[in-house]
């Protein structure tokens, strides 16, 4: 196996096309480019086409999952997105919930809620502080957005003993209860962090050059988003009030009153823009359902087969909505999971965008980052 | 609009086209058709419905059946309800039209599920390996005869 | 696997070949400022962002992330490789100048951890000599830290 | 034949003492030793860390030394298809443009390397436009296209920065009334120049930016699109020497922008003796102005080549050529003449 794989190379495959233009290969070694390859076609300034080669990361989880048995998928399935495993998890146990026929108790469903709040808020913090690296080697945003994650991740580590991938979520429930003096520190920090963040807005947001760079730049107008099928903020962004929080609620969504953010200017900016929006939202949900909070049990007991029969479940995580169709034959183990992530959808207009407008090469790494694009969940 | 309604609608205008059609649940749907009308059908749920945005798009394989069972799954932005779109084709030979002409969005499924399940899309304008290596030879991992046992890494194995 | 040679065989410097002061000078130099590339191949990869981060620090032993591999000495896996990735980490390496060395991190590069099935994931170990293994999934800060300053040991010594 | 080279070096003792040590090479070395390191520290604080601590006891001082050393002892690569001998010279022929500017500058009463007989402005200026050309080699030498890209790059913003930034220097040369960086200093022993010409600074502040290729006008070494621009392609010492011509580089162009507005070596007497006072003023305001080159480092984002180039030619042109016009006229108003 391995022999095959050294006598080939496809790396430098650059080869002049017409008259001056030429392929830059930006990836998968490039300081922008995570896991993923981008074949730009360019003339040296202007960029006429963009090419997205993925799979640099490809696991084969729908396949790995169909080995497994329901629970001992949760393993695999976070592990799609780092930044936002519970999130991620919350579609594949939404679905599973689903297809067992079991509901969680409501105190799991709160505890489900300010987890994942807490995970959108890790995601875009991340994608704020690439998108400001990204418009210039300055990685000052960059880094105190890595600070800033920190607090959070002691909350999580905290709440369910480790800092990324915590398997917290279990079809039925959550696997434990919220610890005590988790909620005064959690109160504390949403206290703090609600200063960070207009921090960020002055320093970063109303920056008078980071607006020059990103405005107007990559726009994508609501009759493209929705026939791309953008997801999540890069959709809000271009004006489409679509969250599947508000549409489809799920966990403890439906009791929780919060707004969607949406900005109808659909370039870069309004992406940079809603994602810090979002932020406050999410401190806001976190509050709400620490104080809702209902007493009572954490999980319910689980069914070891499922009826034959299929379940589609949306979930809203930090990059956008991704769902989760599970078929299942009546054994222990799925038939077939299909999950859409929503970096795959998004990846769609990085593409489509230089063929509709003129993108600069300078323009490129703010382009994508907009999209706040992770390649691990579009590979699988 | 209620769902029901929607659903009936569906059948009426359908007619004989549909093979089967369900809502087990509000704001989901449940379509079958068969497979050489797909691209009609497509055409007509985003004119006349207005099921506008993709969100998925991928297959299921049955060896027992000898078929190949394709979806697409798209949203309705203003009624926000979701169409599973369904057919299925030949396993030996699976041969569908693309819908990358009515849905853009669902290029890069179509493309995924052609590399990973074998399904052939006509027209589909850019059909090259996407997520498996540029030298993958081993078959489509995605049907269930691929079996998993031979990469599987030992226990115990010196490391 | 037996055929898969390893492509960093016998790493003689220039060092080698100087008096003892200097070498342990050079060692020393060559231990403090050691510069990994900025490649990531897996999901370990927010992990080692907090690495880099204010309260980690790693830039206090003068390891410093370098956007081109001309200027790197070291390549860091981080998280799991599959083989599309590794035929250009291999590519990589070869880019590298000497002295270069391999760091990998993660449960998912050393023996491909929590998805011992599945048909895309390699092992680095088949493929090149690697100087440190860094285990977790994903390893914490600390334990990543750790593993770097191991490398840093085994310079200073110069293995 | 001993005996010659010693009564040599007795006879030009101050002048050999000015190349090798100061203002010379030593401490154009030292200087860039220190910008790097005090770089990675700054701006580290600014990012809540700590930068280099473990190197060297205290404050990672050796740090720089370290990564020297061991950029020294790496192999050397030469890219197949690169141009070798060209690759080569412009590796050794950056740093050395920049540091030649470097000998123009009068950094105290008499203490100037070469004294080019009152037109020192002009020829610092002739010397500086030799960087693009070798910088332009260094990219296309490489055979990349990330080089080449970095190169033009390059070419479009010496351009558009530099024709802003020698105009403004004419504002001040006609206010002197002198093409000589000494005279200039001393004419501004009572007032700074960066008073009566405040719009020719900001011209010339842009521009200087551009020059330096720092942020926001670091697009040739775009990192976040084109890795290291010109520079991707070398490595171990030649690495060296292109981050060493980028940190002289930044030190020539500040020390005219200090002579030029800033003084020069003029400020209260705190030495007894003229030269160290001179030296003192000249590295401290050195000091103040590379932290405030490295604040803006941080705080703002890069600009797109069209943008910068926009902003050279549409804005600082027409703003240097405005600036020259109102110095005349004051200047005829104050002293009824040119």
């Amino acid at each position: 196996m391995s022999a095959r794989i050294r006598g080939y190379s496809p790396f430098t495959e650059i080869e002049e096309v017409g008259d001056g233009l030429f392929r830059l290969n930006m990836g998968p070694q490039h300081p922008i480019s995570g896991q993923g390859r981008f074949i730009v076609l360019t003339d040296g300034e202007r960029v006429f086409d963009i090419e997205m080669d993925i799979g640099y990361s490809h696991r084969g989880i729908e396949k790995i999952l169909e080995y497994k048995t329901f629970v001992q998928g949760i393993v695999p399935v976070e592990r799609m997105v780092m930044l936002d495993t519970s999130n991620i998890l919350m579609g594949y146990v939404g679905a599973v919930e689903k297809v067992l026929g079991i509901e969680p108790p409501p105190r799991a469903n709160y505890i489900r809620t300010i987890v994942m709040e807490i995970n959108r808020i890790l995601s875009h913090l991340y994608a704020l502080g690439l998108l400001s690296e990204s418009a210039a080697w300055n990685p000052a945003v960059f880094l105190w957005t890595t600070a800033d994650r920190e607090p959070f991740l002691d909350l999580l580590e905290m709440l369910t003993g480790a800092r990324w991938s915590y398997s917290f979520f279990v079809p039925g429930g959550v696997r434990a209860d919220i610890p005590r003096g988790f909620v005064e520190r959690l109160r504390k920090t949403l206290d703090w962090f609600e200063k960070r963040i207009e921090v960020y807005e002055e320093a970063w947001i109303y920056n008078e050059l980071f607006r020059m760079r990103t405005e107007g730049m990559g726009v994508v107008s609501r009759q493209q988003a929705i026939e791309w099928g953008l997801a999540g903020p890069n959709l809000r962004a271009s004006g489409v009030p679509y969250d599947t929080r508000k549409n489809e609620p799920y966990a403890a969504y439906g009791e929780l009153d919060f707004k969607i953010v949406t900005h109808n200017a659909g370039d870069s900016y309004a992406r940079g823009w809603a994602r810090v929006e979002e932020m406050k939202v999410s401190v806001d949900i976190i509050r709400q359902a620490l104080d809702n909070m209902p007493e009572g049990p954490v999980k319910t007991r689980m069914p070891p087969r499922p009826k034959p029969g299929e379940a589609f479940f949306r979930v809203e995580t930090g990059r956008g909505e991704m769902n989760v169709y599970i078929v299942s034959d009546g054994k222990e183990k799925p038939y077939r999971v299909k999950i859409s992530p929503a970096s795959f959808r998004n990846f769609f207009a990085i593409e489509m965008l230089p063929k509709t407008q003129e993108i600069l090469l300078a323009d490129v790494p703010v382009l994508i980052y907009s999209f706040d694009p992770w390649f691990l969940d579009a590979d699988r | 609009m209620l769902s029901e309604d929607i659903v009936s609608q569906i059948k009426e205008v359908l007619g004989e086209a549909v093979l089967e059609l369900k809502s087990p649940e509000d704001k989901r749907i449940f379509l079958k058709v068969p497979s050489e009308r797909v691209l009609e059908i497509a055409n007509r749920l985003k004119d006349e419905f207005g099921f506008d945005m993709p969100i998925s798009a991928g297959g299921t394989d049955y060896p027992k059946k000898n078929v190949i069972e394709l979806f697409w799954i798209i949203w309705h932005s203003e009624m926000n309800k979701v169409l599973i779109l369904k057919c299925e084709v030949d396993r030996e030979n699976p041969e569908v039209d693309s819908l990358t002409k009515v849905w853009p969005g669902v290029q890069k499924f179509e493309r995924e599920t052609w590399e990973l399940l074998g399904v052939n899309y006509k027209g589909h304008p850019r059909l090259k390996p996407l997520l498996l290596p540029e030298d993958w030879t081993e078959g489509y991992p995605l049907r269930k005869d691929f079996d998993l046992k031979p990469y599987r890494s030992k226990w115990g194995e010196k490391y | 696997m037996s055929e898969t040679s390893s492509v960093n065989e016998g790493r003689p410097g220039l060092v080698d070949k100087l008096p003892k002061p200097i070498k342990k000078l050079f060692n020393w130099s060559r231990s403090y400022s050691i510069w990994p590339i900025h490649f990531v191949t897996g999901c370990c990869s927010p992990e080692y962002m907090q690495l880099f981060g204010p309260r980690y620090d790693l830039e206090r032993w003068g390891v410093l992330p370098m956007g081109s591999t001309r200027q790197s000495d070291t390549l860091i896996f981080v998280g799991n490789v599959s083989r599309k990735m590794m035929l250009r980490a291999l590519r990589l390496y070869e880019q590298m100048p000497e002295p270069k060395y391999v760091v990998v991190v993660g449960a998912c590069a050393t023996s491909k951890g929590p998805f011992p099935e599945s048909y895309s994931l390699v092992r680095v170990k088949d493929y090149m000599d690697v100087d440190v293994y860094i285990a977790g999934c994903p390893p914490k800060p600390e334990a990543q830290a750790y593993g770097i300053l191991k490398l840093r040991k085994k310079i200073l010594e110069g293995e | 034949m001993l005996n010659e080279i010693l009564s040599f070096i007795n006879e030009n003792f101050q002048t050999l003492f000015m190349i090798s040590v100061f203002p010379g090479l030593s401490f154009v070395l030292g200087f860039v030793i220190f910008a790097v390191w005090y770089q990675r520290k700054y701006l580290a604080r600014l990012m809540i860390r700590m930068g280099p601590v473990h190197c060297g006891r205290r404050l990672g001082w050796l740090q720089l030394i370290a990564d020297a050393l061991k950029l020294i002892t790496k192999e050397l690569i030469f890219p197949k298809a690169a141009n070798k001998p060209l690759f080569i010279f412009a590796s050794i022929m950056l740093p050395v443009i920049p540091a030649a500017m470097i000998a123009l500058i009068p950094f105290a009463p008499g203490l100037v390397i070469y004294n080019a007989s009152g037109v020192s402005l002009l020829i610092f200026f002739a010397i500086s436009t030799l960087f693009p050309v070798v910088s332009v080699i260094r990219g296309w030498a490489a055979n990349n296209k990330f080089t080449i890209i970095g190169a033009f790059r390059n070419i479009y913003l010496d351009i558009a920065g530099e024709i802003p930034v020698f105009l403004a220097s004419i504002g001040v040369m006609i206010w002197a009334g002198t093409y000589d960086l000494n005279e200039i200093v001393i004419q501004q022993s009572g007032m700074w120049f960066v008073i009566p010409q405040f719009l020719g600074f900001i011209v010339f502040f842009i521009g200087f930016l551009a020059m330096i290729e720092k942020v926001p006008f670091d697009i040739p070494t775009a990192e976040t699109e084109l890795i290291y621009g010109p520079n991707t392609e070398y490595t171990g010492a030649m690495f060296l020497n292109m981050m060493e011509a980028d940190y002289v580089n930044v030190l020539a162009w500040t020390l005219l922008m200090i002579t030029l507005y800033f003084g020069g070596y003029n400020g209260p007497r705190i030495f007894p003796d003229p030269i160290i006072n001179g030296i003192f003023w000249m590295i401290t305001k050195l000091l103040i102005a590379i932290t405030i080159i490295f604040t803006i480092m941080i705080s703002y984002a890069r600009l797109r080549i069209d943008q910068a180039v926009r902003m050279g030619w549409n804005y600082l042109l027409p703003l240097s050529i405005l600036n020259i016009l109102l110095t005349l006229i004051l200047k005829y108003i104050m002293f009824g003449g040119v």
